[in-house]
C-alpha cells in the first residue's frame, strides 16, 4: 500500500492500482474536507439568523 | 453558560467524537494494531521448537523384526527425526512410514512413564505409580511364592521374539527359575521354518534370497505390503523393476499384486492347490531340474520302505493335480495355470514364496512344503537366488547355568502350548493353542503368571473375547511394554521397559538376506521417563529371587551381560553398528542335508502327519475347514495388510494413521471391500454401514466398493480396532482378530486359518 | 422545552410498542448470529462445515449476492446524478440504505471468514495489486465510505439532528457536492463489481470458473458489473414493495418503479445475451480446451443443467422481457414476478460461481465435492438479514427516506 | 508479488515421481510430517480438514476381478511455474497479501504462515488441492511438541499451508556452500524429505535446468508427463507411467482425444 512496503514495486501494476486507490481516496478525502470546513464556516456567518430563537 | 442536558449529550459525542479522530492520528492505534497482529503471529499456546546444534547418531529399529539401520537427526541432543540409514546393509536407507514416525512412539501420549500397579478391576484403566523397589518386589514375590509351591513351571514367559540376547536372557531365566514355558509369538515364519526343516532337516531361519532371484512366484506374500523386511524388500523392489518378474498370487488386489507384472487371482486358501498343479506341469512337461531332482532328493518318485511297503512319490502324487482340476480348485483358469508353471520353470532363477500378507499367521504346513518342493523342482535350494536356512547365530556363549532341583523338576514338566509334544514334535512355540487350553481346563490355571514383553497377545491372537477369557483365570499377568497396549492394560503390573531409542539391544536381522546382519540399537537419548531396560529388569528379578537364579546372572545389567556375551565382537559392534556375517552359500552341486536320507526331501519322512496312520507324509491339497455354516454365512471374510497399517505387538503411530486412507476408515468406523457385484446383491452401496457377522463376533462397518477383489469376499484390514493407546488409535474399525478364531493344523499345531465365513446386512 | 420530535414532520408512524416488538424480533434473530459470530471468532473456522476444497462457501457467496444486490446504490447514483434521471431521486434515498446495509454486512462477512481476523488489514497493508480480492477490498473498503458519506446526509435530515446548524449546513452542502461522490462511487463500483466477478474467473486452475481475457480482465468481470448494475435495482424495488407492504402505504409512485424496472429490464437483457454468448465460447471453446465438455460441469445431481438454464432463461430473459414492455411492467403481478426471479436470479449466478466452481472436480478420478453449512455459518448469514430489517425500519421510522410519502399519505 | 528485472531462472528445482515404482506405502507422507511439523488430530479420516503437504491418491481403472488395476500417484505441490512460465502460478497471482511469493531463483513457491490471514483464495484457485488450511489449533500431546523440527516454524490456526519443497533444506545447503565458498549445490546436497524417505526410490529430486541432473533426463522420458497440464498450470512436479489409462487419469481429456497427443498452448521452453 505504500513504497516503503518490501512489495511494493515501481511497476505499472502499482502505479495503475495504487494511483487508482490513492485518487479514489483523494477525491473522498477532499469532498469531506470541503464539505466539512464549509459548513463550519457555514455557522460562523449565519448563526445569528438560523438561530435566533436560542 | 448553563449546561442542559441536551448540549452536555453534545458536548460528550463531540468530545468521544473528536478524541477518537484526534487519537487515529497519534501512533496508539496503529501501534496496537500492529501488536494485535505480532500476538497471532505468535500465538503463545503455537510452539517455536528450540534450535540448536545438530547431530546425528546412528542405530538399528526394533519397532518390528525387519531390523532397519537408522539415522536419528538431533538438535541440542534432542531427537527430531529418523531416516534410513543408507549405509546399513538390510534396507540401504529405506524406512517404512513406522520406522520414519519412530519419534512419535518415544515422545508419545502412549508411553507407560513409570511402574504402574492395578488398582481397579483387570482393563478397567485405572493404576497407582509404584516405584521401581516395590514393583520389582511384587513381581519376585509372587515368582518365589510359585517356586516355593513346586508351581515353577507355571510361569509364562511371553516374548515377541526368540532370536537376540534378550529373548535369551528369558529364557536362561526360565531354566534356572525352573519353567520350560518361554513362548513367542508365531508367524509365518514358524510354518516355513518347519517345512525346510521337515525337506531339509536343518533348524534354522529360512533365507529367501531375492536380490538374487529373478522370478518371483508369491504365494500371497504381501513383499510390499509389509511381509518380512520392509525396508529391504522396498529397497530391493526400486532396484530391481526391469529385470525382476513379480507374480503374485491372492483373491484380491493389494498394493503387492498392483505393483506385481501379474496378479493371479485365486479362490483364498486354495494356494496349496495351485503349487501342486504347478509342480504337475512342471514335471509333466520335464521342465523340472533333472541333477537336483535325481542326484539330491528323495521321494520325487514311488519309493519303498524298510517293511517294503510302497510309497506314492511326489511325481505320482501331483498327477492328481491336473490342470483341469486345480482350474476348478483355485478358479484360475487352465491355460493360465499351464503358462504359469511354464514360465516360472523356464525362469533361470526362479522362487517361490509363501505366508500371506505381513507373514503374520502361519497357514498349513501342506502349504509350505508344497512351495518347498516347487523350489526344489526348479533346484532353488542353497545356492543364490533360493531358499536356505541358517542356523541359530552362535555369538551368544554365556557360563553354562547351575540349576537347582526345583528348577530342574520344573524344566521338565511338559509345555503347557503342547509345542514338541508327541502330537506336534516339530513344532517349537504354540501360542494360539493357550488360549484353549486355558479355557478348557477346569481346576486351577496351568499358568499362574504371565510375563510378557514385546508382544500384545490380546489384540494380536485370533478370538480375542476368548483370549480374554483365558487370561481372566492366569491369576498375575505383567508387562514390561514401554507402550500402554492392550495386553498392557490388562496387566496387573507393568514394568515399562525403555522405548527403542532408549535402549541398548543387538539386533539379529531376520529373515531374509543372505548375509546375516548384527546390527548394534544404540540409546539415542537418555530414557525420558521413569523407565528400566527389561533386561535390567529380569537381571534384578533373579538377583532378588537368590540362590541358583542369582548365580546365574552374575552381570550388573544387560550391557554388561550383552558386552560379555558379544566378547571380541563387542568391539566391532560397538565401532560399526553392526557385524556382517559372510552366509557361506554352498556351492550349487555340494547339497548337504540333514534328513534321514540326507537328500531333500520331496517326501518328508520326519513329518507327523498325525491321524490317519497311514496318510502320506507327502504335501496334499485338503481345504482348509474354515468356520462357519455356508447356509448362514454366505460370504467369506479375509483380512488384508496394508504397509500404512502395523498389526503386529506395536500399533500404528499418530502418523501411521494419519495416512490410511478413507476408503479403510471412516471417522470410527472401519470399512470393509467388497466386490460391487456382491454389494449389489446386498443391497449395499459405497459408504453404507452395514453389520459384519462371523460365527465369532459382529462388527458395525462401513462399505467400499472395490473391483480388485473377488466377488463373494469381504477383505478387512488388520492392524485397526485397538482398545488400548491413545484417541488417535483407540476405537477405530475393527480387530480382525475379534472375528476370527484359529484352526490348528493337525500336523503343526499351527495357526492356519485364513478367513471365516460372514455375512453382511445393512443397516 | 419543546423537544423536537424524533420522528419527521407530516408523516405517520406506528406506536412505539408495535414499533419496539417488531425491533425485539429482529434483534433475536441479529443476537444468534452475533452469538455465532462469537463462537467462529473465539474457536475459528472449525465452527464451519468448509473444508480444504470447499474454502469458499456459504459466506462468499453471501458476499458476492448482497454485493450485488446492492449495486441498486451505485446503478441509481449513476443514473440521478451522471445521467439526470431525476425520478430516481425518489428511490434513490432507499437504494443507499440498502447499498449502506450490504456493503457493512458484506464486510463484517469477510472479517468472519477469513482465518486470522485481527491480520485482516494485511490486505491494504501488505497488497498484492495482481489479486483480484485485493482490488475487491480496497474498492469496497472505498464504496463503502462513499456510501457512508451518501447516507449521513440522510442521516441528518432528521428533524432533531437538523437542529443542530452544524449538521444542517453540513447535511446541505454534502448534497451541494453529492454528485462528486457519486461519481467516485459508480467508477469504484465497476471495479470491485468486476473484480469479484474476476474472482472466479481468472482462476485458470478451475475450468468452471475460468473465463477468456480482456486485458487483464475476464470476461466474468464485466459480467458482474453488469449484472449488478441489472439486477441491483429489483432488489431495491423489491425492498420498496415489501416496505409498502409492512407500512400499508404507498411510498413511491408507479412512474418512479416503472422507469426504474425498465431501465433494469433492457439491462438484464442486454446482460443475459452477453451471458449466453459467454456461456456458449466457454462451452464450445474454453473448456473443450481444457478436456472438458459443458456436461462434465452438470454431472452432479445437485449441479445439473437446470441451474444453467434457470439462470439464463427463467431468471434472466423472462424477468428481462416483462420489464422491458410496457404492459409487463404495469401489471404488478408480472412486475413483482420479474422482480423476484431477477433477485433470485442474480443470487443464483453468484452461487453458482462460487459454489459449484468448489464442487466441480477437477481431476478425472474425483467425485464432485459436497458441503452443507453449519448452523453457525447459517447463522452469521441470516445475520445481515436481521440488521438490514433493523437499519431499514429505523431509517424508515425516522428519517424522510421516500420523499413522496406525504404527497402519497396526506395526514388530516 | 516481486517482479525480478534482472530476471535470470538459475534454478528450476522439480520433481519426477515413478509412478511404476511407488507401492503407496505412504513413507513420503510420514518423512513430510516428521520433516515439516505437520500436526495431527484424533481424526483424520475427514481428508478434506487434513493437513498433508504431500498427499497419496489411489485411482484404478475401473475394471472388473480381475482385470483391476490401481495406482498411486503422490501429489505435492506442484510449484507450478504457471501461464507463460513467468511466475505467475495460478495461487500466487489471487493471494491478496503477498502471503505467497514464487522464488525466481528456485521456482519454489513459498508460503508465509505469518502473513497469511487466511482468506483461503489460493486453495480455491490450486487445481490439485496442494493447499491446506488450519481449521484447528496445533496440538502436539504428551511429549511430542520435543521431536518439533527447528527448521520449520509450526503453523497457527486459521492459515493455509503446503508443501514447500523443503525450502529449509534449500537454506541449509546454500548457507553451507556459501560458507565453505561454493557457488552451485551438488544434487545430493538438497533433496526433499520425501524424496529421501521413499523406500523404492520413485521420487527423484533436482534441478530440472540441470543436465547433470536426474531429473533432467528424467521428464524427457517418452513415460512422463505432468497432472492437468491442459490447464497450463506448468508444474514441475513430473510423473512417470507405463500405463496408458494412468496417463489418461492425469488430466481431462474429450472421448476422441490420445494424451499426449494433444497440441498445447503452451510449449515449454528451455
Amino acid at each position: 500500500m505504500f513504497p516503503f512496503c518490501f512489495e511494493w514495486a515501481w511497476d505499472i501494476s502499482h502505479i495503475v492500482f495504487m494511483g487508482g486507490l490513492w485518487y479514489a481516496l483523494s477525491i473522498i478525502g477532499a469532498g469531506m474536507t470541503f464539505a466539512i470546513v464549509k459548513s463550519v464556516f457555514d455557522c460562523a456567518g449565519h448563526d445569528d439568523q438560523d438561530h435566533g430563537h436560542h | 453558560m448553563k449546561i442542559d442536558r441536551r448540549s452536555f449529550l453534545s458536548y460528550t459525542t463531540a468530545a468521544v467524537l473528536g478524541g477518537t479522530a484526534g487519537s487515529m492520528l497519534t501512533p496508539a492505534p496503529w501501534k496496537l494494531i500492529d501488536d494485535a497482529a505480532i500476538w497471532t503471529q505468535n500465538w503463545p499456546w503455537t510452539p517455536v521448537p528450540e534450535d540448536g546444534e545438530v547431530t546425528y547418531k546412528k542405530s538399528v529399529c526394533t519397532l518390528c523384526p525387519g531390523g532397519c539401520g537408522i539415522t536419528v537427526r538431533l538438535v541440542n541432543g534432542r531427537p527430531i527425526k529418523i531416516e534410513g540409514s543408507k549405509e546399513y546393509p538390510v534396507n540401504k536407507g529405506s524406512l517404512c512410514p513406522m520406522g520414519i514416525s519412530g519419534l512419535q512412539y518415544l515422545y508419545g501420549p502412549s508411553r507407560v512413564t513409570s511402574p504402574l500397579k492395578r488398582e481397579g478391576k483387570r482393563g478397567e484403566g485405572k493404576w497407582k505409580k509404584v516405584s521401581w523397589d516395590e514393583a520389582l518386589a511384587a513381581v519376585t514375590k509372587k515368582l518365589s511364592e510359585l517356586r516355593a509351591t513346586g508351581r515353577s513351571q507355571s510361569v509364562v514367559c511371553l516374548t515377541g521374539s526368540d532370536r537376540g540376547t534378550i529373548p535369551n536372557l528369558i529364557d536362561r531365566f526360565l531354566t534356572v527359575y525352573g519353567s520350560p514355558n518361554f513362548i513367542r509369538s508365531s508367524t509365518a515364519q514358524d510354518a516355513i521354518e518347519q517345512a525346510i526343516y521337515l525337506t531339509q532337516g536343518k533348524q534354522g531361519t529360512p533365507i529367501f534370497d531375492i536380490e538374487n532371484a529373478n522370478f518371483i512366484l508369491s504365494f500371497g506374500s504381501g513383499i510390499l505390503d509389509g511381509w518380512g523386511s520392509p525396508g529391504r524388500l522396498f529397497n530391493l523392489y526400486g532396484g530391481l523393476k526391469p529385470t525382476k518378474t513379480i507374480i503374485q498370487i491372492e483373491p484380491r488386489l493389494s498394493d503387492t499384486a498392483a505393483m506385481a507384472n501379474q496378479w493371479v487371482g485365486i479362490n483364498p486358501g486354495t494356494e496349496t492347490a495351485l503349487a501342486l498343479g504347478l509342480a504337475h506341469v512342471i514335471i509333466k512337461k520335464s521342465l523340472y531340474d533333472k541333477n537336483f531332482v535325481e542326484n539330491f532328493a528323495f521321494g520325487f518318485d514311488d519309493w519303498t520302505d524298510e517293511d517294503g511297503k510302497t510309497h506314492d512319490g511326489f511325481s505320482t502324487m501331483v498327477k492328481n493335480f491336473t490342470p483341469e482340476k486345480v482350474a476348478q480348485i483355485t478358479g484360475i483358469d487352465k491355460t493360465e495355470i499351464v503358462s504359469l508353471a511354464r514360465n516360472f520353470a523356464r525362469a533361470s532363477k526362479p522362487i517361490a514364496i509363501n505366508g500371506r500378507g505381513q507373514g503374520d499367521v502361519p497357514g498349513s504346513i501342506d502349504e509350505s512344503l508344497a512351495v518347498q518342493s516347487l523350489n526344489a523342482l526348479v533346484g532353488n535350494i542353497n545356492k543364490p537366488g533360493g531358499i536356505s536356512a541358517i542356523p541359530d547365530s552362535n555369538y551368544a556363549k554365556w557360563p553354562e547355568v547351575t540349576i537347582d532341583e526345583v528348577a530342574s523338576k520344573g524344566r521338565q514338566q511338559p509345555r503347557i502350548d503342547g509345542a514338541g509334544s508327541e502330537q506336534f514334535p516339530n513344532t517349537r512355540f504354540l501360542l494360539n493353542r493357550l488360549p484353549e487350553i486355558l479355557n478348557k481346563t477346569k481346576d486351577e490355571s496351568p499358568v499362574q503368571a504371565l510375563l510378557v514383553t514385546a508382544a500384545n497377545p490380546l489384540y494380536t491372537l485370533p478370538d480375542t473375547a476368548s483370549t480374554k477369557k483365558a487370561f481372566d483365570r492366569i491369576p498375575f499377568i505383567v508387562s514390561f511394554s514401554p507402550y500402554m497396549d492392550e495386553t498392557a492394560a490388562y496387566a496387573d503390573y507393568i514394568l515399562p521397559n525403555h522405548s527403542y531409542l532408549e535402549r541398548l539391544q543387538e539386533v539379529p536381522t531376520d529373515a531374509g538376506i543372505s548375509r546375516q546382519v548384527i546390527g548394534l540399537a544404540k540409546p539415542v537419548v537418555q530414557p525420558i521417563y521413569d523407565t528400566k531396560h527389561v533386561g535390567d529388569s529380569f537381571i534384578l528379578i533373579a538377583k532378588a529371587l537368590g540362590g541358583f537364579i542369582s548365580n546365574a546372572f552374575p552381570w550388573n545389567n544387560y550391557e554388561g551381560f550383552l558386552k560379555e556375551t558379544l566378547k571380541d565382537q563387542w568391539r566391532e559392534l560397538n565401532r560399526k553398528g553392526m557385524i556382517e556375517i559372510e552366509n557361506n552359500t554352498p556351492e550349487p552341486l555340494a547339497y548337504t542335508f540333514n534328513t534321514v536320507s540326507g537328500k531333500f526331501e520331496f517326501y518328508p519322512t520326519a513329518r507327523n502327519t498325525a491321524q490317519p496312520k497311514n496318510r502320506s507324509a507327502l504335501p496334499s491339497y485338503t481345504p482348509v475347514p474354515i468356520e462357519g455354516d455356508i447356509q448362514r454365512f454366505q460370504l467369506v471374510l479375509i483380512p488384508y495388510d496394508t504397509i500404512r497399517l502395523a498389526s503386529n505387538n506395536i500399533a500404528n503411530s499418530p502418523f501411521m494413521t494419519k495416512t490410511i486412507d478413507d476408503t479403510v476408515l471412516k471417522k470410527q468406523t472401519g470399512m470393509v471391500e467388497i466386490n460391487p457385484t456382491t454389494a449389489r446383491g446386498l443391497g449395499l452401496k459405497e459408504g453404507s454401514t452395514a453389520l459384519l457377522t462371523t460365527p465369532k463376533g459382529k462388527a458395525t462397518v462401513k462399505i467400499h466398493l472395490f473391483e480388485g477383489i473377488m466377488p463373494g469376499l469381504i477383505a478387512i484390514p488388520k492392524g485397526l480396532g485397538h482398545t488400548a493407546y491413545n484417541k488417535f488409535l483407540a476405537n477405530k474399525g475393527t480387530n480382525f482378530n475379534d472375528l476370527i478364531g484359529p484352526i490348528e493344523d493337525p500336523g503343526s499345531g499351527l495357526d492356519m486359518a485364513w478367513g471365516i465365513r460372514a455375512k453382511l446386512i445393512r443397516i | 422545552m419543546n423537544e423536537t420530535p424524533l420522528i419527521p414532520a407530516g408523516v405517520k408512524r406506528c406506536s412505539k410498542w408495535q414499533f419496539s416488538l417488531w425491533m425485539a424480533a429482529a434483534t433475536a434473530v441479529l443476537l444468534w448470529g452475533v452469538y455465532a459470530m462469537y463462537l467462529i471468532w473465539y474457536k475459528g473456522l472449525n465452527q464451519t462445515n468448509m473444508n480444504d476444497a470447499y474454502g469458499f462457501a456459504l459466506w462468499i457467496w453471501a458476499d458476492l449476492a448482497v454485493i450485488a444486490l446492492g449495486g441498486g446504490a451505485f446503478f441509481s447514483g449513476f443514473l440521478t446524478y451522471i445521467i439526470n434521471k431525476n425520478e430516481l431521486k425518489n428511490i434513490i434515498n432507499l437504494a443507499v440504505v440498502i447499498g449502506f446495509i450490504c456493503y457493512s454486512s458484506a464486510l463484517l462477512i469477510l472479517a468472519i471468514d477469513v482465518g486470522q481476523p485481527l491480520r485482516a488489514w494485511f490486505i491494504f497493508w501488505h497488497a498484492n495489486v495482481h489479486s483480484m480480492l485485493t482490488e475487491v477490498a480496497f474498492c469496497l473498503s472505498c464504496y463503502f465510505a462513499v456510501l457512508t458519506i451518501e447516507f449521513i446526509p440522510l442521516i441528518l435530515e432528521n428533524p432533531r439532528l437538523d437542529k443542530k446548524p452544524f449538521l444542517h449546513h453540513l447535511s446541505h452542502n454534502m448534497h451541494g457536492i453529492m454528485a462528486i461522490f457519486a461519481a467516485t462511487g459508480v467508477f469504484l463500483s465497476f471495479f470491485h463489481q468486476g473484480s469479484l466477478g474476476g474472482v472466479a474467473g481468472v482462476l485458470y486452475g478451475r475450468p468452471f470458473a475460468f473465463r477468456e481475457h480482456i486485458l487483464i480482465w475476464p470476461f466474468t468481470f464485466f459480467l458482474f458489473t453488469w449484472s449488478a448494475a441489472a439486477y441491483g435495482p429489483c432488489f431495491t424495488i423489491l425492498v420498496t414493495k415489501i416496505t409498502e407492504l409492512i407500512t400499508r402505504k404507498k411510498l413511491v409512485k408507479d412512474n418512479v418503479i416503472h422507469l426504474f424496472a425498465k431501465i433494469s429490464g433492457w439491462m438484464i437483457i442486454t446482460y443475459i445475451i452477453a451471458k449466453t454468448i459467454d456461456t456458449i465460447y466457454w462451452a464450445f471453446v474454453t473448456a473443450p480446451g481444457f478436456g472438458f465438455t459443458l456436461m462434465d460441469f452438470y454431472a452432479s445431481s445437485t449441479y445439473n443443467i437446470g441451474l444453467l438454464f434457470a439462470e439464463i432463461v427463467i431468471c434472466g430473459f423472462i424477468p428481462g422481457l416483462i420489464l422491458i414492455t410496457k404492459r409487463g411492467r404495469e401489471n404488478s403481478f408480472l412486475l413483482m414476478s420479474a422482480i423476484i426471479l431477477g433477485v433470485i436470479g442474480v443470487s443464483l449466478n453468484r452461487w453458482v460461481m462460487v459454489l459449484q466452481v468448489m464442487a466441480v472436480p477437477v481431476f478425472s478420478f474425483n467425485e464432485w465435492y459436497t458441503y452443507m453449512p453449519s448452523w453457525q455459518e447459517v447463522a452469521t448469514t441470516v445475520l445481515p438479514v436481521a440488521y438490514g430489517i433493523i437499519v431499514i425500519s429505523l431509517a424508515h421510522r425516522y428519517l424522510p427516506v421516500f420523499p413522496q410519502e406525504k404527497e402519497l399519505n396526506p395526514i388530516d | 508479488m516481486k517482479e525480478k528485472n534482472d530476471y535470470k531462472q538459475a534454478k528450476r528445482y522439480g520433481m519426477v515421481i515413478d509412478l511404476d515404482k511407488c507401492t503407496g506405502c505412504g513413507a513420503c507422507m510420514v518423512g513430510c510430517y516428521s520433516e515439516n511439523n505437520v500436526p495431527f488430530k484424533a481424526d483424520e479420516t475427514n481428508k478434506l480438514d487434513s493437513i498433508n503437504w504431500i498427499r497419496i491418491f489411489k485411482i484404478t481403472n475401473d475394471k472388473p476381478y480381475p482385470e483391476t488395476e490401481t495406482c498411486y500417484i503422490p501429489m505435492p505441490c506442484m510449484q507450478c511455474d504457471g501461464v507463460g512460465k513467468h511466475g505467475h502460478p495460478p495461487c500466487v497471482s489471487v493471494c491478496p497479501a503477498v502471503a505467497t511469493d514464487y522464488d525466481y531463483d528456485t521456482g519454489i513457491i513459498s508460503q508465509i504462515y505469518t502473513r497469511c490471514f487466511g482468506c483461503r483464495y489460493c486453495m480455491a484457485a490450486c487445481p490439485y488441492h496442494a493447499r491446506k488450511f488450519n481449521w484447528w489449533d496445533p496440538v502436539w500431546p504428551a511429549d511430542m511438541e520435543k521431536y518439533l523440527n527447528p527448521k520449520v516454524s509450526p503453523r497457527m490456526r486459521g492459515v493455509v499451508e503446503k508443501c514447500s519443497f523443503c525450502f529449509h533444506r534449500y537454506q541449509q545447503a546454500r548457507d553451507k556452500a556459501y560458507l565453505e565458498k561454493r557457488e552451485e549445490l551438488a544434487e545430493n546436497e538438497y533433496q526433499t524429505a520425501c524424496a529421501e524417505a521413499c523406500p523404492t526410490g520413485a521420487i527423484t529430486f533436482g534441478d530440472l535446468n540441470n543436465k547433470n541432473h536426474a531429473v533432467y533426463k528424467l521428464k524427457n522420458s517418452p513415460k512422463a508427463f505432468r497432472l492437468l497440464e491442459r490447464l497450463n498450470t506448468n508444474p514441475k512436479v513430473y510423473y512417470l507411467t507405463s500405463k496408458k489409462w494412468v496417463r489418461r487419469a492425469g488430466d481431462n481429456y474429450l472421448t476422441h482425444e490420445e494424451p499426449g497427443k494433444i497440441k498445447n498452448n503452451m510449449k515449454e521452453h528451455h
